[in-house]
């Protein structure tokens, strides 16, 4: 399991790109991985168009977590809302491209629900849930 | 262990090699014939191995743990529950509360749910026939918030009286409407989707108690449309300690918690906690991690051999059991005849007790239960202080039968009468 | 099985084989170091085989049977009871609650006892170090009774500051003190003895959670007078779903039952009910079984063992953790080095984050575990997020202290720090 | 098992001696085996020298626990409350002379139950538990 710290990934946790809170922000969004304990807080600007103009991360946790919301951060800064909504887990997993048992999946997608809470609710989250 | 699932009949013989209990001698030269499936059923390999193979293997404590044992035991957990969300057709997983069996279930709807929800006055509608565990919870509940219990009675032959069930939904508003699907003692198959229809009609609230049903027929959640539905797992070839307790998911987000501790909360402070989500809500502490894997075992095991097909032996023996006994002279049979009916048979025989027919019984090889079955109220509301009962499950045959009546012969002969 | 009692010194190799969880390897050529045994211990083959015999031989319902089967699984289910007892020094088997585990055994005591004695403006003093466990079902009963919380706090060191403990207890009425035994992150071991006495001259009543003692120490619920005290089966070699809460019989028997349902109640009417006697008035419904009876070998085991060679031992392990652990470069230390300690050795490493480590040792066979190990408020007092957490038994070696070492250095160099 | 229900036992449990309730009575006591349903009445007449002269039992219950009444009945009429103080579960169980399983034992014992309680109060049958 070691590889699931290739150089990329220890790289994005150690210097975290768009670290950081914005304010002030359109967007903003905070949750917990109860069982173990990561944080992660997320801002957002959107301009008039829906486009993602800046984003600011901010939180604790495991290399997997940080390195997951710094690598999910560089891919949406740019996009639209609408674009981001097509976005699934695999998509993000594919992005860590790491092997990850259960426990730590939920380390790796807590970016993703933080972003997809912020932006459409908790309902949109929801529906990804498996069974 | 059924290698491939069955279209129609079972091969008894061929299953019962499955189950080690089955197989063994009672008293020397004396096969066990075991007809105490109502208060719990044999295990077969699979469920006895799965258990212990957690517990060689992959011992570890679940959800928290990012080794590759905790990784492993979480999985099989929660695999589990998936088993048992199709097993009953559930919505979500997270509609799936594991338990310690029925009586677990019944009362942390009762002290969750009944207590943010029912206020003085407050009517709960239950039925005679209850099983202790859907009445003393909500005795209790009654006493600390002054509700008032109705009880739907029962026809003289066993059934429900469902126009007084209909009456007594309109005389009073009723909020919570309380019942078992099969009963423990008469058979009596009640007619739980109508009764959940004209529930829900009346505005209440419905708790199935299924522990005599999930085990013996397919059952649809959501085609019932229930509220709660609850069983044992240790009914349904599972293991002790384990058991279900279904919720509609939009009541169980609604209700707080029962337990605390770790596991079901999200955040703790000293001074507040916020509750985790479903459903690790109401699972707090570590949980019966080897239960309900064993469970889910059972209800692979189940599904292979198909409800179907274990329903429709079930309703052949009972019928055979049922009509045997009738002839039996001064037998009297407690199971209504009319069908449809589960697999107990419960009777009373003129001048022995039923604990000592239970006992002659026992020394000719036969298992069976005698006494009030957790079902006082409706002992007395017979005018029965204790009766004798024989419960099947699909692995017994015809042959049983015929021994429990040769045995019921031997301790009328035994006592003279 | 270790075939005699052992005096002082433990074949840790002879117990090990006992353990088939411990035969294997992790990954293909690594065999596993289990180190994760405060969350949950391994079972030896003498647990796993008495629950399968239940199973295999004389599975059935307890308490209510005549039929063999029963009579032997009720034999069996109450001697376990009797084990326990023995093994905890209660006075009488009755004060020995059969419960799934801790958090049962304490929200138990908090929704019956604690609802009957604690009123609005009533003070219940904890510890900053407890479990969510004994936190939880105490802010829960807080929120509905309007009580107030006070938590004793820590010294820099790690123990509990008993000046405090005593001021608070003067400072104003303490209805119940609620502490545990032995912290499962710092390994503190509480002073539980002079803490009881000081909690009754006060008036309080008091609850331990020993589910980090029980395990590790010999106990006597006599000598130390404490009013309740509750541990877990599954941190002790026995199964999941297995634990106990001791009370003393006078206080058992004016609390009000908890669950209702069969074998808790001596009759049963359809206005009201009548309890049973203890201590079947807290065991509503088809008990955990199988558990009670594999709980029970276990503690035959550990009886085998000598629970004063499992402590001794035990001291050594940690004794040298502690030791080998502080010398490693950027390893902090939570577990202070102050004796007495229970086999918990708990670290952060600078640059890595806990999960991060445990990942790390998981790839190199080694199974700790990290995060918060639900103890948040503690870790919120101690300023950190989340902690790795080494705990030991006495089936762990020194060599495996050295492989955990060996570990902890490899995950250094992959995160270059 | 057969020879639970012996001669003496069936007699016993077929024709109870001392059946009924006395009416007067100096001793009334009533007690339940709550996991079967047996119950049981006694209605004692002591005289003034503490010895017993009249007894009467009722209730409804198994052949051994209605042959436990009755021969523990016929054992303590002339006896004396002081004598009967020393009679323990093993006097009576040698008197049914039959082998009992656990689940048994309590309906053969309900008899000395409610005999012991109804003389010497809840304490006094406490005391004879095991452990
Ligand atoms: C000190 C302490 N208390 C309580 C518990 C909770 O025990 P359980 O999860 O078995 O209910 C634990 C273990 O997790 C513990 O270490
Ligand atoms: C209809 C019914 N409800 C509830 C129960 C209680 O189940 P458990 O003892 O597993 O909680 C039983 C079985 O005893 C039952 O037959």
């Amino acid at each position: 399991m070691d590889d699931m710290y290739r150089e990329l990934i220890l790289d994005h946790a150690k210097n975290p790109r768009n670290h950081g809170v914005l304010e002030p922000c359109d967007v903003e969004y905070e949750a917990h991985n109860p069982l173990c304990g990561d944080r992660l807080h997320l801002t957002l600007r959107v301009d008039p168009t829906g486009r993602i103009t800046a984003i600011g991360w901010e939180g604790d946790g495991c290399a997997i977590s940080q390195a997951s919301a710094s690598m999910l951060g560089e891919e949406i800064l740019g996009k639209t809302v609408d674009e981001i909504r097509t976005m699934s887990k695999d998509t993000l997993l594919e992005m860590l491209g790491i092997p990850l048992s259960p426990n730590r999946l939920k380390c790796a997608l807590l970016s993703l629900e933080v972003l997809k809470i912020g932006l459409y609710g908790r309902e949109a989250w929801r529906e990804t849930e498996d069974e | 262990m059924p290698s491939e699932s069955f279209g129609g009949a079972l091969d008894v013989v061929g299953l019962r090699s499955d189950f080690p209990a089955l197989q063994q001698e009672h008293h020397p030269g004396v096969p066990l014939v075991y007809l105490d499936n109502a208060a719990t059923t044999q295990k077969p390999n699979v469920v006895i191995e799965a258990m212990s193979d957690y517990y060689r293997r992959y011992n570890a404590n679940v959800h928290r743990g990012i080794h590759k044992l905790s990784e492993e035991a979480t999985a099989a957990y929660e695999n589990a529950r998936v088993v048992l969300k199709r097993f009953i057709n559930a919505a979500s997983k997270r509609e799936i509360i594991f338990t310690r069996g029925t009586t677990e279930g019944i009362n942390l709807v009762a002290q969750t749910w009944g207590r943010t929800s029912l206020n003085a006055g407050d009517v709960v509608l239950l039925t005679e026939m209850e099983h202790h565990s859907n009445i003393v919870p909500w005795q209790m509940l009654a006493a600390e918030r002054r509700l008032r219990l109705r009880y739907t009675p029962l026809r003289t032959d066993g059934a429900l009286d469902m126009d007084a069930f209909r009456r007594l939904l309109q005389e009073e508003p009723v909020k919570l409407v309380g019942f078992m699907f099969v009963s423990n003692v008469l058979g009596t198959v009640n007619p739980a989707q109508e009764m959940i229809r004209l529930a829900h009609e009346a505005g209440a609230v419905v708790v199935v108690d299924a522990a005599q049903a999930v085990p013996h027929q397919s059952i649809d959640v959501q085609a019932l449309d229930c509220d709660f539905l609850v069983f044992s797992g240790h009914k349904m070839l599972g293991p002790t300690g384990s058991g279900v307790l279904y919720g509609k998911r939009a009541l169980l987000e609604a209700m707080p918690p029962w337990m605390g501790g770790g596991d079901m909360i999200s955040r703790v402070g000293f001074e507040r906690s916020e509750w985790n989500e479903l459903p690790y809500k109401f699972e707090a502490g570590t949980p019966s991690i080897a239960e309900a894997i064993g469970l889910g075992a059972a209800v692979e095991y189940l599904n292979r051999v198909t409800m179907a097909a274990i329903h429709h032996y079930e309703q052949e023996i009972i019928a055979y059991a049922l009509e045997r006994l009738s002839e039996v002279p001064g037998l009297h049979l407690v199971t209504p005849e009319h069908t449809p009916h589960g697999a107990v048979a419960t009777f009373t025989l003129q001048g022995i007790h039923a604990h000592d027919v239970a006992q002659v019984l026992d020394a000719h090889g036969i298992a069976i239960r005698a006494g009030h079955h957790c079902a006082m109220p409706l002992h007395e509301r017979l005018g029965l202080n204790a009766t004798a009962r024989a419960s099947f499950y699909f692995y017994n045959t015809l042959e049983e039968v015929d021994r429990l009546v040769a045995g019921i012969y031997a301790a009328k002969q035994t006592f003279s009468v």
